[in-house]
């Protein structure tokens, strides 16, 4: 069987992802492939992507048809060189579907799995994939968990350790958040990373993620390889305080929904199981108080309370700054003026969720800074 | 048995259905004696009466249901081998009260009954002695303090009143005559007690039931055992004196730390406490004594049943003219000893004894 | 952290963290302890099929055996509710709702009304119903609807393990009278649930599956059967929305309505009797007021008029299942305009 | 026994209030403005007062049909009980409830009852959440002769009694159930045999002698305050009025109202008992009767003049949040 014949297959995307559904194939059958092109459209219960190649050669065969909803690994499409026979190819999808073996519904035991430790007397729920390198920490926003970053830590995790982790009063760690404030947020990404005996790491942060981790590199920059800022807070006062509010207060899918679509260029990304999620998160114990204190501390009155913009030039690690185009939330201007040594981004067709919406070219740039 | 001379002999049967529902049973787990119970010893003592000849039974009407149940035992068929004899109930509606009880006893006593069966306790009997005159009493007890009354068989009780009011056994040679405390009012005969009589400083009858040992100021006993429960076993245990003594005692109490004797009594079941005795005098029959503290109630055996003010002059005297009462143990001795229950039968005399074979 | 556990744990843990973190709130019930005055206490049975296990010996004397009295241990939680306790009675079978109704429906859900707003009486009832355990007519029913129809209680029928929790805590933090409804072949079935107390608030439907075609409207077990048509369903190419509506009252009239705007078509599927129940209400809902949008007749599926049958053959037929639901929904599909 | 001058004057005030509430309905309630039914109290004064003047904050009583004295007693507030039961929004629950509804939980007044038996239940709760809470309060269920036979009450006397539970169940006797003699409707001779199956003491009391009412009730829930658990107490006593007002009573004696309103009056026996004993002037006395009429009057003269709810109470008070 020939090398070059490779397998595209259903992605998982996050851990609970189990199966996902062929929305559109973006490339015709014969079309050449570069490795990182996006092949196709594939949407899940919680949000719609792209499927990137990692490999280059020509799709010869699409097997998933538009509308088809598969298990996570089931064969989506075949990528050859353009000299393998068709029979070669029949061969190697006969040979690959005998073989396949779908994820068992409870997939308890098999992939990644987040772990919780205790960092003084908070419970920390973390998710540490790849090995290797000097390790890359994810730190997601406001309202936000280490989901956020289901489509960028596992292809990122392919050349180094990544280790995505929920926040105080976020996702599943505990909801107890102190003083609320960025001093105290940036000694638990200190406090985390002693734990897990990470002496120096590059931060990516999303959104308050960013400040954090600007507040990190600024406090200890020793520890801090680089920054990786996507629509970051700190750069400056504005921020949608309707949108902190709304969040905050919403109680309800009806009342939440318009709020969440402002998070993304497409509104339609807002899927059920999207606002679901982010209702069960909502409606723990501790986390109502927890948003509160922390919209209270740092985004008081509709803007922010610490804008860091100017030191971000005492920094001498890489920085890079990633921003949606369209973003609601924190203005992309804010990436406008800064000084030489940051590199900016700023993607089309994305608003908030860069990482989520352009996660192939947001993985790309990571990928890049990190070398 | 055999009797000739029962022709037109009653009975009357006094059952005092709210006797063992005061307060007591809520302070002190005083006994319960369930109204059904009396109802059973009232029919026990029915089938007795009826052995001994008594053609009628006159019983006091109730409101409490007491009556209701007799009237309903007596439309069904007697139970095997019993004769009852005729039962009547006084006619009157009764204001469930104790002048029910006065009343009934005072229109037995009018149609000639020989002989009253109490069901109560001292406080029943009481009320009975106040209008039973000459008429023989059995005082079973069913109350809460007992002393007058005593614990017999319905159906032994039944007999022996059976057999004084028929006249088989003489009335002079089966009864005594008790002794009783008059309470004057006012120099007005207001009540008597049988057994004792105390005086207490609470304003109030209230619930009745006399049983805080705080504020009893004197005690008046026509008797004191020292096996009785109630006030007069504070007598007892002090110094006895019997029912057919001629004299009875009193005394002037106050509390247990300002008394150079104190007594531990029962003066209430389940209630042993301290009372502090400040004299005891002997109680000469006739005797009166005026009642030093100006404002309080009096408790007749155990039930307050007075209240005075300052206003008013209380006098307790001890007299010898209280209700007969039936020996039970004395009058069953003499029918046995007339050999009243035992008759000799043909069989016996001639006809000699069934065999085995004959049967 | 989130992990699989069932529903019957799901609902020994809601009552635990609320005991815990609220000392008004006590339970009582007939063998809630289960052994309390033997020589097994500790042992104790917890609830006849083990719900409370474990309860007594963390709380003692907050978790009270009643004798088998159930007009007055249900009437006492409900005048401990409004004289400052939090009591979660357990009714062992809504069948036994006949001894104790009235301390249900004429006590504790007229008090606020009958007392001009002043009343608080927040007392849950939670109590066992539903077929499918070969218990026969006097402990299979499905009386919710009873209970749906009185202003001044709340009705709650979870589906999964986590809408167990968190609806038992909602409801045990509510102040108004909520009868919590547990269907009893369900205490097994496992899933997600976060280990943390949370909340999900009442009259809040889950659309449990997105679809185009039909909408589905059911509850408590139903929901699983409907699942299970709704996925075969969907390999035939009819795509149904599952709407479980969690609690009926107060019901989420908007989704449904919403719901079957979309589709057009409707399924109600509704373990009780087929006469005034929930299958009915909603019908009723959806032709009041959203008559226009419907392409085809409404479909019922729902147990007959019958009382629940003992033997299995019986019983088993009597059960509305996926097959007579997707049968339901082709049909509603076949009058396709 | 012993009651202070001041205590003596609330017990009077007490009674004479609830009579004069009772009276005036009696009156109003023929001239056909009082909607609905009412059930009057009079004649049973001395029962409520008894009982409710040992009670404070803590305490909680649950009430029956019949239950104006009852509220009267646990302090609900005169006027509003009046405007309730004429039906108006500042009725004490607003017009919603009526004479069979009064209740006022702020005051430990957990209801008058629609349904007969239906309070011991909720009292032995009332009583379980003194426990628990370790309040100190009692729990008081005034059931009528009726209430007696119901399940509910029999079941409560037990649980009360399992869980030792500070509660009294006071059934006030008056002879009726509706029109249904209790001596043919009560299968035991006596009421207070009962309490013997449910290990709880019971007394009877007279229920005319508001000083052998309050001493019993001193001595129960000094009992039940103190952890001794429930006790019985039956109050012998009569209702000067029918079943509900309109009720020509035709199953009683002819002059049997006439005769315990003469002899047994639980006022008239109050006054003579203290007046006698020169505890309290005549004049006192005569001046808490003023002072009632006075309070009665305007009572019911502001209940004719205030509104009725509107539209917008129909829907509201149902949940507190739904």
């Amino acid at each position: 069987m020939s090398e070059s014949i490779k397998a595209l297959t259903m992605p998982k995307w996050g851990l609970s992802m189990k199966e996902g559904k062929v929305a559109s194939w973006l490339m015709q059958e014969g079309t050449s492939i570069s490795p990182g092109n996006e092949v196709l459209e594939v949407e899940t219960e919680k949000i719609s992507s792209a499927v990137e190649s990692s490999e280059g050669g020509v799709l010869r065969r699409i097997v998933a048809q538009e509308g088809e909803t598969l298990p996570v690994g089931a064969l989506l499409g075949v990528i050859a060189g353009a000299n393998d026979t068709s029979e070669a190819i029949d061969a190697f999808v006969a040979e690959f579907q005998k073989n396949y073996v779908p994820p068992a519904d409870d997939d308890h035991d098999s992939g990644p799995k987040t772990q919780v430790i205790e960092v003084k007397g908070r419970a920390i729920r973390y998710l540490r994939q790849g090995d290797g390198g000097t390790p890359l920490i994810l730190i997601h926003g406001f309202g936000g968990d280490l989901n956020n970053w289901l489509f960028n830590q596992e292809s990122l995790a392919a050349k180094r350790t990544v280790i995505s982790f929920d926040l105080p009063g976020h996702g599943q760690s505990s909801k107890q958040v102190g003083n609320a404030n960025f001093g105290e947020l940036t000694q638990v990404v200190y406090d985390v990373m002693d734990a897990l005996s990470v002496p120096k790491a590059h931060l990516a942060g999303h959104s308050m993620g960013g400040a954090i981790a600007i507040d990190m590199a600024l406090a200890h920059p020793g520890r801090v390889a680089s920054l990786t800022l996507i629509a970051p807070a700190g750069l400056g006062p504005e921020i949608n305080g309707g949108y902190i509010d709304g969040f905050i207060e919403a109680t309800g899918r009806r009342d939440i929904k318009p709020h969440l679509e402002q998070l993304f260029a497409n509104a339609e990304l807002v899927s059920r199981q999207m606002i679901n999620d982010i209702l069960a998160y909502k409606r723990l114990d501790g986390v109502d108080a927890a948003l509160r204190a922390l919209r209270d501390k740092i985004f008081p009155g509709g803007k922010q309370a610490t804008v860091l913009r100017e030191k971000l030039g005492s920094l001498s690690m890489p920085i890079q700054v990633i921003w949606g185009e369209g973003d609601a939330i924190v203005p992309a201007k804010q990436a406008q003026g800064l000084p030489a040594s940051v590199k900016v981004h700023v993607l089309k067709g994305a608003g908030h969720m860069p990482q989520m919406e352009a996660a192939a070219e947001v993985n790309k740039l990571i990928e890049a800074q990190l070398g | 048995m055999a009797n000739n001379q029962a022709r037109g002999a009653k009975v009357g049967v006094v059952a005092n259905p709210a006797a063992g529902r005061d307060i007591r049973r809520l302070v002190a787990q005083a006994s319960v004696f369930p109204i059904a119970e009396k109802r059973n010893m009232m029919t026990r003592a029915f089938s007795a009466l009826g052995t001994t000849g008594v053609e009628e039974v006159l019983l006091m009407p109730d409101g409490s249901g007491l009556s209701d149940r007799i009237q309903r035992a007596l439309k069904l068929p007697l139970p095997e081998g019993q004769t009852w004899p005729k039962i009547s109930f006084i006619d009157f509606e009764p204001e469930d009260s104790p002048a029910d009880t006065l009343r009934a006893v005072k229109r037995m006593v009018e149609q000639g009954v020989g002989a009253i069966i109490v069901l109560g306790g001292d406080g029943t009997n009481r009320l009975v002695a106040r209008a039973a005159g000459n008429v023989p009493l059995v005082s079973l007890s069913t109350g809460t303090n007992n002393v007058f009354p005593v614990m017999r068989e319905a159906t032994i009780a039944g007999l022996a009143a059976g057999l004084v009011a028929t006249g088989q056994v003489d009335v002079a040679e089966a009864c005594y005559r008790n002794k009783l405390l008059r309470l004057e009012v006012n120099g007005t005969p207001s009540d008597l007690a049988l057994v004792d009589l105390c005086i207490s400083d609470e304003l109030f009858v209230g619930s009745k039931a006399l049983w805080r040992a705080e504020g009893l100021d004197q005690l008046f006993v026509s008797f004191a055992e020292a096996d009785a429960i109630g006030l007069s076993s504070i007598a007892g245990l002090i110094r006895p004196v019997s029912r057919r003594a001629p004299f009875g005692l009193w005394f002037d109490l106050c509390a247990p730390v300002q008394a150079a004797r104190v007594v531990t009594a029962p003066i209430a079941p389940g209630i042993v406490v301290d009372v502090g005795i400040e004299a005891v005098n002997s109680f000469a029959l006739g005797e009166a004594v005026l009642v030093r503290l100006g404002r309080g109630v009096v408790a007749l055996d155990g039930e307050r049943e007075v209240e005075f003010s300052p206003a008013d002059q209380v006098v307790v005297r001890l007299a010898e003219d209280g209700p007969l009462s039936i020996d039970i143990e004395r009058t069953m001795m003499l029918a046995a000893q007339h050999g009243l229950f035992v008759r000799n039968t043909p069989v016996a005399r001639g006809a000699g004894v069934r065999t085995a074979q004959g049967g | 952290m989130a992990r699989k556990i069932t529903y019957q744990q799901a609902i020994n843990e809601a009552l635990s963290q609320e005991m815990s973190r609220d000392p008004r709130v006590i339970i009582m019930g007939e063998d809630v302890a289960g052994g309390a005055g033997t020589d097994g206490e500790d042992e104790a049975w917890g609830g006849v099929l083990g719900v409370t296990k474990g309860l007594y010996k963390k709380f003692g004397d907050r978790v009270m055996d009643t004798p088998i009295t159930e007009s007055a241990f249900i009437g006492a939680a409900v005048g401990a509710a409004t004289a400052g306790l939090r009591p979660v009675a357990e009714l062992m079978f809504i069948d036994f709702m006949g001894v104790c109704l009235d301390q249900i429906f004429n006590q504790a859900a007229k008090f606020r009304y009958m007392f001009g707003g002043k009343a608080e009486t927040p007392v849950v009832i939670r109590t066992m119903y539903g077929a499918g355990f070969r218990a026969a007519a006097q402990h299979s029913q499905c009386l919710y609807p009873v209970f749906t129809h009185i202003p001044g209680l709340k009705v709650v029928m979870p589906a999964t393990p986590y809408d167990a929790k968190g609806l038992l805590i909602q409801a045990i933090r509510d102040n108004d009278p909520v009868i919590f409804c547990e269907h009893k072949v369900l205490y097994t079935l496992e899933g997600d649930v976060p280990e943390e107390p949370y909340t999900i608030p009442f009259g809040e439907a889950s659309v449990v599956r997105e679809g185009k075609d039909v909408t589905i409207v059911t509850l408590g077990r139903m929901v699983h059967m409907a699942t299970e048509a709704a996925d075969n369903l969907a390999k035939q190419g009819i795509k149904c929305e599952v709407i479980d509506l969690r609690t009926t009252s107060p019901m989420d009239e908007d989704t449904i309505l919403e719901s079957v705007e979309n589709t057009g078509r409707l399924v109600v599927v509704d373990e009780a009797h087929p006469r005034c129940n929930i299958a009915t209400d909603v019908s009723a809902l959806v032709a009041d007021k959203a008559f226009d949008s419907l392409k085809a007749p409404i479909k019922m599926v729902t147990g007959p008029h019958v009382p629940v049958p003992f033997s299995d053959v019986l019983e088993d037929l009597y059960i509305p299942n996926a097959a007579k639901i997707e049968a339901a929904v082709r049909l509603v599909m076949g009058k396709k305009n | 026994m012993q009651l202070s001058k001041a205590d003596l004057l609330k017990a009077y005030r007490m009674m004479k209030t609830i009579r004069e509430f009772e009276e005036r309905l009696h009156v109003e309630f023929a001239t056909g403005e009082i909607p609905g039914f009412v059930h009057l109290y009079a004649g049973e004064e001395a029962s409520a007062t008894g009982f409710c003047m040992h009670l404070d904050g803590r305490d909680k009583i649950a009430s029956t049909h019949r239950g104006h004295g009852h509220s009267i007693g646990k302090g609900c507030d005169v006027d509003a009980m009046m405007a309730e039961i004429y039906g108006k929004k500042s009725g004490l629950c607003g017009g919603k409830g009526g004479s069979m509804h009064i209740a006022d939980l702020d005051k430990g007044m957990l209801g008058a009852n629609g349904i007969v038996g239906g309070g011991p239940p909720l009292i032995c709760g009332a009583g379980l959440a003194a426990k628990v809470l370790k309040t100190g309060g009692v729990a008081i269920a005034f059931v009528g002769d009726g209430a007696f036979n119901q399940g509910t009450t029999a079941e409560s006397l037990n649980l009360a009694s399992v869980w030792r539970l500070p509660c009294l169940f006071v059934v006030e006797n008056n002879g009726y159930a509706e029109a249904t003699s209790s001596k043919y409707s009560v299968s035991c001779d006596d009421f207070t045999d009962r309490a013997a199956a449910y290990s709880m003491p019971g007394i009877a009391v007279d229920g005319h002698d508001f000083f052998a009412v309050y001493e019993a009730a001193g001595e129960a829930i000094k009992r039940a305050r103190s952890g001794g658990g429930p006790s019985l107490i039956e109050v012998k006593l009569n209702r000067y009025y029918g079943h509900f007002e309109g009720d020509a009573q035709t199953y009683r004696g002819v002059d049997e109202v006439k005769n315990i309103r003469a002899t047994k009056d639980c006022l008239v026996l109050f006054r003579r008992r203290v007046e006698g004993a020169k505890l309290l002037d005549a004049s006192e006395l005569n001046k808490i009767d003023a002072d009632v009429m006075a309070q009665i009057e305007n009572a019911v003269k502001k209940a004719k003049a205030a509104p009725k709810p509107t539209a917008a109470d129909l829907m509201t008070d149902v949940y507190v949040s739904y």
